[in-house]
């Protein structure tokens, strides 16, 4: 008992205003996902909205303006206050530091900043809701987003300004993981969730700016009428739609290397296993994250861009899917003569394998240019890109938060009930967006908030399991959540899966104030169980 | 913390080993962010190389609507600042504080000049209605021909806004490292505020260079 | 801090002389008429400027080579995002494939049309003396 | 086999490019199927082959962590798939945007929220495109206003109708029929009810069709021709005749206050005649009905006076019973 009395980053220092002026990378960390958590909740409540919508084809619940404000907001919260900020934010920003062996991050008071910073967008977001919503999709294609009456303009402000904490947490991030590093942990043997993180930062700090102007613009058209993305005033909408795909397509990286980092931590520890191919690992992230760039205009596919670029644009898609496919083969590989445990975090993983390699395949399908002339703008998109985010991004982020939870918050949930939660996770998921597949095969197209009688049936399918997802991710939540309630306390010295990274073996749980009570010194890499044995020192 | 060296500068933050971890992390940090900045320029760039391709004969027009001496007033200025920036680091490396925060001063008040002449510039085409956007209304004997002109003005206020905002959060930044230098707070043994703020306002002067034939010396 | 380069007074005197000579040289030849070499003279005179206030003025000539990385990285997404936008936008209706999808319908913004003919000070003119003042401008 | 499982993941072919897209599709599929299996059979035989079974002690795991060959593989098998799928793509896409010489010329109007058809002989239809069968047609889009995109699945062709701009999509109809028409870019409050139908007709019928554009309704009686506008012009788009709001008020809400106030929303009001349903339908904007947006776009050009008539006398006959 007395030995739970340690002090520890949650409870020493005291005080409100020690949370809210915080520099701990791991309070800020906290408050990323506390907050980033909520956003999922609203975001998550927006899409069964709409799920209930769609069980049948006419409006029954909900008028259209409702339904394209739903749609929009979904997005937009998803993907700029709950995907991109929460998992480098949050599980980022708690275990870079410990995983490098330093005190903090470079800039502590930058990454504080970066936080109000992103609260202060998010005010702008809840304005919209409450004033009434925005109606032009995430993506505010000109010259509806010039011409829409709805609040473009407060939600295009609080995704700009979004941006600068997006920047800003990037740069943190790199500088941390270039300058940060304890002696002797060179570059091959950080644990591949840094590596994962700095892909993720250089895309943030080379690929939000464009956003940023993107943004800008967007609003001056509005204010100014300044003519270049409006064709009325000699503009082009297809140009627009270049700039934001330079953003939005790279941020798709942003989303998805933090979970390939979760997914590469989790499957080693819990198969006790050396991770394979490493380097190969940690190489494809870096040119996942550069062909990214590169390959924007498949969203333009039937926009009326040149045929040259569309050519390129397809020629260069397929090269993201080369890489991904080495890390996936090695994922599994790494269990070959392991020593698999079916926690919690690796039910989530092996989710994660089965989902994300669909969302993948379902991406060459989309790369082909002839084949997604029909494809695009349908539910087929709708299904693959959920499959990507949800089923990878968000099933890798509830299982990296299952593996650190008793690191990051020194309590054990209830693992029964986390595996229920997992499995109905990937039942749901599949029931949800599986029959979005055929939707879409059979022409039905997205974005609409009442639809034809043919596709009815496969409609209400993905609305009936979409309830069963959304209360299983509602059961993970409460699951872990409830352990903090209960107090339901580890050993502080405890590494309940084995894990071999710094984090696990070098600081108590949850960590000190200061990260480590003494300076740490490297004994092994983070995947070696070919040379030591870490024992499972929780037991329960 | 325990292992704290009670004999490090106070300057040096705790999670820093030494002051050369913490002087080299924020250099790095710093052109870090210089990229964002450049990109965040990029995209405007990428919108004048756009239209100036789709309209040539409009862009080497409106152009002649510019004042080229302004500019070159402008240009010069700028890299005046420029120098004396760069020879306020060289001073406090030196440890000469008075020169330091003269050349400071000195980077100041071009910078004023710079937004004074700028300020010039935009209240004449003001008033003669180079607007951007819908706000366009000159119609002058050499502009009645343009295709579509206001795009230029746009494209030009924006630019030269955007470099100019950066110009005036850069005198804010001079006008506190005046104050942290005469107070004695930047010595040649800690001066890295003043490294990055030099680099930012270099970064201001470099941008000018690619401004200034881009909107002023159309061929 | 004493181990940090200082680059001699000499060294920043020398690249500003050169900076404003070359701001001298780029006006000069922009009354050149060398055709499209206009432009790139002009960039070439920029770069090399901007190559002197990034490897003097920004000391990225003595700094660690990762600051220069950085950079460089910045020029390349820059150059990435140019280059590929350029892809779609001089290519439309190339193939020489369905030239209507080359240009806009309506070449002039509409505004256009309502906007009073104005003399060189902004000033709203006549729109039916058109011809005089165009001619009042001759002498 | 195959037959059974493209009906049912498909709409019907009926362009003259539908089956290569088709084929393609099946290409990618089955080399997905086969991929896929591998890593879901991998992943489950390594989990539960190595898995760690109660009450066994931990001990050090192998070491291997690479091989060369696999390694290669990895790179080299899906390059091959991914080049095939390239190459294939490339040569369908290019099918579908090199038109033949002979096509049809038809101009398509998107606005919101309903299609115009320009037919090359004059003549006009909305929301119904007639083409002939076995016999090229070229589609020259363009919008009035926003974004939208032309979808017609059965041809397995789309494309982004742009403001200002035109783009062109062509396709060659091999089965006659009446197809679904969808709009795919999003455009607002009206964009999930902005459907439309392609007829596909033989030939001679096309022809007899195309003269007749226009003529067909000269001999109508007024209100039976104003029935018959409400839905060609897809005033059913957005205003109902059973009384309940869409996004505009129903026509029967309308003829029911014949001779009443409307309040607008600007506070003004007017009372309905036929000069007030006139204005209404040219001139949507400068009055609009309190509670409703201001969407509708002008029919200026688009209706002739005796349509006009038409529709006013159509919508003076409504009331609770009428069935249309």
């Amino acid at each position: 008992m007395s030995e739970n009395k340690k002090q520890n980053y949650l409870n020493h220092p005291k005080g409100l205003m020690s949370w809210i002026l915080t520099l701990d990378h791991k309070r800020i960390g906290l408050m990323y996902l506390v907050s980033g958590i909520l956003f999922f909740f609203l975001g998550g409540l927006l899409a069964l909205v709409m799920r209930f919508e769609l069980a049948a084809p006419g409006n029954d619940v909900i008028s259209n303006e409702v339904y394209n404000n739903a749609y929009t907001l979904h997005g937009a919260i998803m993907i700029f206050l709950f995907i991109i900020p929460a998992i480098p934010g949050a599980l980022g920003n708690i275990l870079l530091p410990l995983m490098v062996g330093a005190k903090d991050v470079a800039f502590p008071r930058l990454n504080l900043a970066s936080f109000y910073i992103y609260s202060f967008g998010a005010l702008f977001a809840m304005y919209t809701i409450i004033n009434g919503g925005v109606d032009t999709g995430w993506t505010f294609y000109t010259p509806y987003s010039t011409q829409s009456s709805s609040n473009v303009v407060p939600m295009t402000l609080g995704i700009f300004i979004i941006g600068f904490s997006s920047i800003l947490t990037g740069l943190n991030f790199i500088a941390t993981i270039h300058k940060m590093r304890i002696p002797g942990l060179t570059w091959y043997k950080l644990p591949l969730f840094v590596w994962a993180l700095y892909g993720t930062s250089l895309v943030q700090i080379t690929a939000t700016p464009v956003l940023a102007i993107t943004m800008v613009l967007l609003m001056l058209e509005r204010f100014l009428g300044i003519g270049i993305f409006d064709p009325a005033l000699g503009g082009d909408p297809v140009l627009y739609q270049h700039f934001f795909w330079f953003y939005s397509h790279p941020a798709v990286y942003i989303m998805i290397l933090p979970a390939f980092g979760i997914i590469s931590e989790i499957i080693p520890v819990h198969s006790r296993k050396k991770i394979w191919g490493y380097k190969f690992i940690a190489y494809s992230t870096l040119s996942i994250a550069f062909i990214g760039f590169l390959v924007w205009g498949h969203h333009m596919f039937t926009s009326g861009q040149s045929v040259f670029s569309q050519i390129v644009f397809s020629f260069i898609t397929y090269f993201v899917g080369i890489p991904t496919g080495v890390k996936i083969f090695s994922w599994i590989l790494t269990m070959y003569k392991g020593q698999v445990s079916f926690t919690p975090p690796m039910m989530y993983a092996l989710a994660f394998l089965f989902l994300f390699t669909i969302g993948g395949l379902t991406g060459i399908f989309l790369g082909a240019v002839a084949l997604d002339i029909h494809l695009h703008d349908t539910y087929f998109v709708v299904a693959h890109f959920h499959y990507v985010m949800q089923g990878g991004t968000i099933v890798a982020f509830l299982g990296g938060l299952h593996h650190w939870w008793p690191k990051s918050f020194g309590v054990m949930y209830n693992q029964t009930v986390a595996n229920i939660a997992a499995l109905g996770v990937f039942i749901g998921f599949n029931g949800t967006f599986f029959p979005q597949f055929l939707l879409g095969l059979r022409g039905m197209p997205r974005r609409y908030a009442t639809y034809d009688e043919q596709f009815v049936e496969l409609h209400s399918y993905s609305t009936f399991w979409s309830g069963i997802l959304g209360l299983s991710i509602f059961l993970a939540i409460m699951n872990l959540f409830w352990s903090f309630i209960r107090k339901n306390k580890v050993d502080p010295g405890s590494n309940p899966w084995g894990g071999m990274s710094l984090e696990w073996t070098h600081t108590s749980s949850p960590p000190h104030p200061h990260n480590f009570e003494e300076e740490p010194v490297l004994q092994h890499g983070p995947y070696d169980y070919d040379k030591v044995i870490v024992e499972k020192t929780y037991n329960k | 913390m325990s292992d704290h060296n009670p004999n490090a500068p106070s300057h040096l933050k705790h999670y820093f080993h030494d002051v050369n971890q913490q002087y080299e992390t924020s250099k790095f940090a710093m052109w870090a962010f210089i990229l964002t900045e450049v990109l965040t320029f990029a995209g405007l760039f990428v919108a004048y190389i756009v239209y100036r391709s789709w309209y040539p004969d409009m862009f080497v027009d409106a152009h002649k609507l510019l004042d080229v001496n302004k500019g070159l007033t402008n240009t010069i200025v700028l890299i005046t600042s420029s120098l004396t920036m760069a020879l306020a680091i060289w001073a406090i490396q030196k440890n000469n504080k008075k020169l330091s925060v003269f050349m400071l001063v000195a980077t100041f008040i071009f910078a004023l000049a710079f937004l004074g002449i700028k300020y010039l510039e935009y209240s004449h085409k003001f008033e003669v209605g180079q607007l951007p956007g819908l706000y366009y209304s000159y119609m002058g004997p050499d502009a009645m021909h343009l295709n579509n002109p206001h795009i230029f003005f746009s494209i030009y206020f924006i630019m030269t806004g955007l470099h100019g905002l950066h110009v005036a959060i850069g005198m804010g930044l001079i006008a506190w490292l005046i104050y942290s230098t005469q107070k004695g707070n930047l010595t040649s043994e800690y001066y890295t505020p003043m490294e990055m703020i030099g680099i930012f306002w270099h970064l201001v002067d470099l941008i000018w260079i690619y401004l200034f034939p881009l909107f002023y010396l159309i061929g | 801090m004493s181990e940090h380069h200082i680059t001699p007074l000499k060294t920043y005197l020398i690249i500003a002389s050169l900076l404003l000579f070359l701001s001298g040289v780029t006006v000069w030849v922009s009354y050149v008429d060398l055709g499209p070499l206009n432009i790139v003279v002009a960039m070439l005179v920029a770069t090399v400027k901007a190559s002197l206030v990034a490897f003097f003025f920004m000391h990225l000539l003595w700094d660690d080579k990762k600051n220069l990385t950085l950079f460089l990285m910045s020029l390349m997404f820059f150059g990435i995002f140019v280059t590929i936008t350029l892809l779609d936008t001089e290519f439309r209706g190339d193939l020489g494939l369905n030239p209507e999808v080359k240009n806009p319908i309506n070449n002039r913004a509409a505004f256009y049309d309502t906007l009073p003919l104005t003399d060189t000070h902004g000033h709203p003119v006549d729109g039916h003396s058109d011809d005089h003042d165009k001619d009042k401008d001759h002498h | 086999m195959l037959d059974r499982l493209a009906e049912y993941l498909f709409p019907k072919q009926v362009s003259t490019y539908a089956s290569d897209i088709d084929s393609l599709f099946f290409f990618i599929f089955y080399a997905s199927v086969v991929l896929f299996v591998i890593v879901v059979f991998g992943m489950l035989y390594f989990s539960i082959r190595y898995r760690h079974r109660a009450g066994e002690d931990l001990k050090l795991t192998s070491s291997k962590d690479h091989s060369s060959l696999l390694e290669s593989l990895f790179f080299i098998i899906p390059l091959i798939l991914v080049s095939i799928t390239f190459v294939w793509g490339i040569r369908s896409y290019l099918q579908m945007v090199i038109v033949p010489d002979d096509a049809i010329e038809i101009k398509v109007t998107g606005q919101s929220w309903f299609w115009t058809f320009d037919y090359p002989d004059g003549g006009t239809t909305l929301n119904e495109l007639v083409v002939p069968s076995n016999k090229p047609v070229k589609l020259v889009l363009s919008s009035k206003d926003v974004l939208h995109s032309f979808f017609i699945p059965v041809m397995r062709s789309k494309m982004d109708c742009l403001p200002n701009r035109y783009n062109v999509m062509w396709f060659d109809s091999t089965k006659e029929g009446v197809y679904d028409i969808f709009c795919t870019e999003y455009c607002g409050t009206g964009h999930s009810n902005m459907g439309a139908k392609v007829i596909v007709m033989k030939a001679a019928q096309y022809d007899e069709w195309a003269s007749e554009l226009g003529s067909e309704d000269d001999d109508l009686p007024l209100d039976e021709l104003g029935a018959k506008l409400y839905t060609k012009k897809a005033c059913n788009t957005c205003h109902t005749l059973d009384g309940s709001a869409l996004v505009g008020p129903s026509y029967l809400q309308t003829s029911q206050m014949w001779g009443q106030e409307r309040v607008f929303d600007d506070g003004s009001s007017s009372v309905i005649d036929d000069n007030y349903v006139r204005s209404s339908i040219l001139e949507p904007m400068t009055q609009i009905v309190a509670g409703y947006q201001g969407v509708m776009p002008t029919y200026q050009g688009l209706l002739s006076d005796r349509e006009l008539d038409a529709l006013i006398a159509f919508l003076k006959t409504l009331n609770e019973d009428s069935q249309i």
